[in-house]
């Protein structure tokens, strides 16, 4: 059988690091993200990437630890707060970032991965984020243009993998990440588990084996929450 | 400088745009005062939250000892599950949102125009930090109606003939519930009509706090 | 609770059956077919159908009942063999087709149920299925325009509901059925067990709730094979 | 009328497509012929046959006692699981399909044209079924194999100057595997080369009984 698991994350990225590449990575926020391929990367000392992302993490967890080494050239995400350096950067014109609605940059992931070049949305119209883009009526409501995406690299988190990389995601943390499995001309994957040939319900599984060319076991598992927000025994 | 009457609290907005909410509703609730609608759910009505991160069915923040990382809504919030609830990847959640499932959206906004129009994801003189998932969920849902102050913190009317800020959407709101009066309008061709004022506040100050026209 | 649960295909369907009207079916040959909504409506004689599929059903089982009773005016299909009814009516004018290939009529039906108004493929460049058609080159690739559906009703066949309409399909019978599921304006699913609120994980649910505005228990569950292939036991 | 050799049967050239399977390959076999393929794939190589109605890693037919209507493959037979299986939805699959993740597929066709054009779809004389799943499979798999007989039943060449019937797609054809010889190009900017002939059969046949243009 093909051997889909690697050792550890230095392994699994071997030969696919090039400066100036693209990388699309799942995660929204700080929830189902690839802290291990992260941290791998930053050691790889990789420079001049474009990232996809929904979000860019925070200074100091996420994608914002590559933004501290500066590794990190442009950014194509939907929303990119909580993070002063990315700020810092940003105003002092070291960091390129291109803006899409977070919908459009969900269905521009699975349009990439999926061999759709382009689709019209109603999102965005009459916005900014508009201009230069195709404006086009069906039905005499007004849509845009968006194009799909394609990465040299997606880094994807899941929760558990088998040997074949058939993908489980858990609970929100799915998020971006089927969508990035996708799209990225070669996929590596953390899981937080392995479980043998046969072990997951063939109606389960949410990326098949076909979408993932490397697996991981993730050794960071910190999974930090943003916002603890609990409520009190008697509510 | 006189003091202006505060009308309804942020509360008691929220609670009039729970009335907004109908049996069987999915609902999709915008970071801030939005959020606090879901205090206002009567039992005796089903209503099903949607988050565009993936997860349709929001139960309330958990015990402390019941914090799940992988269990957030879109405001990076902690939240519970409920026996309905179902999780999907961000296009499919966004398929909800675009194609037109999700009857009703409550956003907050720095403005609205009397067209319609939405401004709510740049601050002026900040960076910007992205629009999220704002332009989708104005641009897809069927139902926008906007929980804001009547007027900015330098006294500006947010209700506006238009935006002065970068929209979100354009001609998507429904609705604008503010401190001061609700104003609604039947469908997104008609304008703005003024249907109720906050206690103690009455329609001469209405309009001289408001830029946009509306009937009444 | 919203009641979504009917007592039988009438009382789902009561309200939602027009003359004229658009219906989108899930399915694959007669694999997951809605065998006990397809037979009400034949029952209920609505006429001048056009029916979205991805095929027509056998001559006497699935969508093919629809069409010996000439409720069919139109099939919006990727392949309509195995009928010989269709086949005359066709021949004789009485049946409208139109030919959408598998895997683009899979997209069209998503993107309709997705608010995407079109989206550009490389199927179908050059072939006849291509005439009226926008072309379009992204990359010095060759693109096709082609539009979403949206139908008047969705009928669709899953295994398992909750009360919320949260389904979950099974093995090979899901195919078409959580597309069709998104792109109708009402949506009755036909499932062939109930289970009760909070019986499915969250993270096996294929189609959410939200989709979903009736469901009735299936009474027909012929499942008829199509081809029936099996191999001698030393094989 | 002369007699024609026949060169290889239709089981040999299912086998000699098995050779072009590589280990690792997520594989697509058309109905008919192609389907056999299956049957040629060794122990050696790890290959996961997809099959478009929404099932990836097929198993063989069942036993009469395991027979599974939900269970089947794009030609709607009865199939097997293996360890491997998933399901997807018919618009997951076409992602994999369009996308470009299925490395080969197998496919019978009616003509192809030295260009790569292929029609498989429509039969002369006969009514239109419909493209099925063919159209998107030629335009979205990275390498196209044909596999069909070197003349049709009237002794007319099958791999052709242009195809006369209508195409299933344009310049997408990698390998033609007949029942005479194979031809094959490195890429598809390249005229299609002769690599084998059956055997019994000479070049000068071939020549004889095919239209295309193609190098030796």
């Amino acid at each position: 059988m093909v051997q889909k698991i690697y050792s550890n994350a230095v392994a699994a990225l071997d030969g696919h690091l090039i400066d100036g590449m693209t990388i699309v990575a799942g995660g929204f926020g700080l929830c189902g993200i690839p802290e291990t391929l992260i941290a791998a990367i930053r050691a790889a000392g990789t420079r001049d990437l474009t990232v996809v992302s929904n979000n860019a993490g925070v200074d100091d967890f996420g994608l914002g630890l590559l933004l501290r080494t500066r590794q990190i050239r442009k950014m194509i995400s939907s929303y990119v707060g909580e993070n002063r350096e990315f700020e810092r950067q940003y105003l002092a014109g070291e960091l390129e970032i291109e803006f899409s609605p977070q919908g459009t940059l969900a269905e521009r992931m699975r349009a990439g991965g999926a061999g759709i070049a382009g689709f019209y949305t109603r999102t965005g119209v009459g916005t900014s984020l508009a201009e230069g883009r195709e404006v086009r009526v069906f039905d005499s409501e007004t849509y845009l243009l968006e194009r799909g995406i394609v990465a040299d690299l997606a880094i994807v988190k899941a929760w558990r993998a088998d040997p074949h990389g058939n993908l489980v995601f858990r609970k929100a943390a799915r998020n971006f990440n089927p969508l990035a499995a996708t799209c990225g001309r070669v996929t590596i994957v953390e899981v937080e588990e392995f479980v043998g040939s046969g072990e997951i319900d063939p109606d389960h599984i949410h990326t098949p084996g076909v979408f993932v060319q490397r697996l991981i076991l993730a050794e960071n598992n910190e999974k930090r929450i943003e916002q603890r927000t609990i409520r009190a025994e008697a509510a | 400088m006189e003091v202006l009457p505060t009308g309804w609290t942020r509360n008691e907005m929220a609670k009039l745009a729970a009335i907004e909410l109908q049996d069987g509703f999915y609902v999709n609730l915008g970071i801030g005062i939005p959020t606090l609608v879901a205090n206002h759910i009567g039992p005796e009505i089903d209503v099903t939250l949607q988050s565009e991160n993936g997860m349709l069915g929001l139960g309330p923040y958990p015990m402390a000892d019941q914090v799940d990382a992988d269990i957030i809504n879109a405001g990076k919030q902690t939240i519970t599950e409920l026996p309905r609830t179902s999780y999907c990847s961000s296009a499919d959640s966004f398929g909800m949102i675009r194609g037109g499932h999700i009857q009703l959206s409550i956003l907050g906004a720095m403005e609205v125009a009397e067209n319609g129009d939405i401004a709510n994801w740049m601050m002026p003189g900040k960076m910007v930090k992205g629009p999220g998932g704002a332009m989708d969920l104005v641009a897809g849902v069927r139902r926008i109606i906007v929980l804001m102050d009547h007027v900015s913190k330098d006294g500006i009317a947010k209700f506006r003939r238009s935006c002065s800020l970068p929209l979100t959407g354009q001609n998507v709101v429904d609705m604008v519930i503010t401190n001061l009066a609700i104003f609604e309008r039947p469908d997104r061709q008609s304008p703005f009509v003024l249907r109720r004022l906050a206690p103690g506040i009455d329609a001469a100050l209405v309009a001289d706090l408001t830029e946009a026209h509306f009937e009444r």
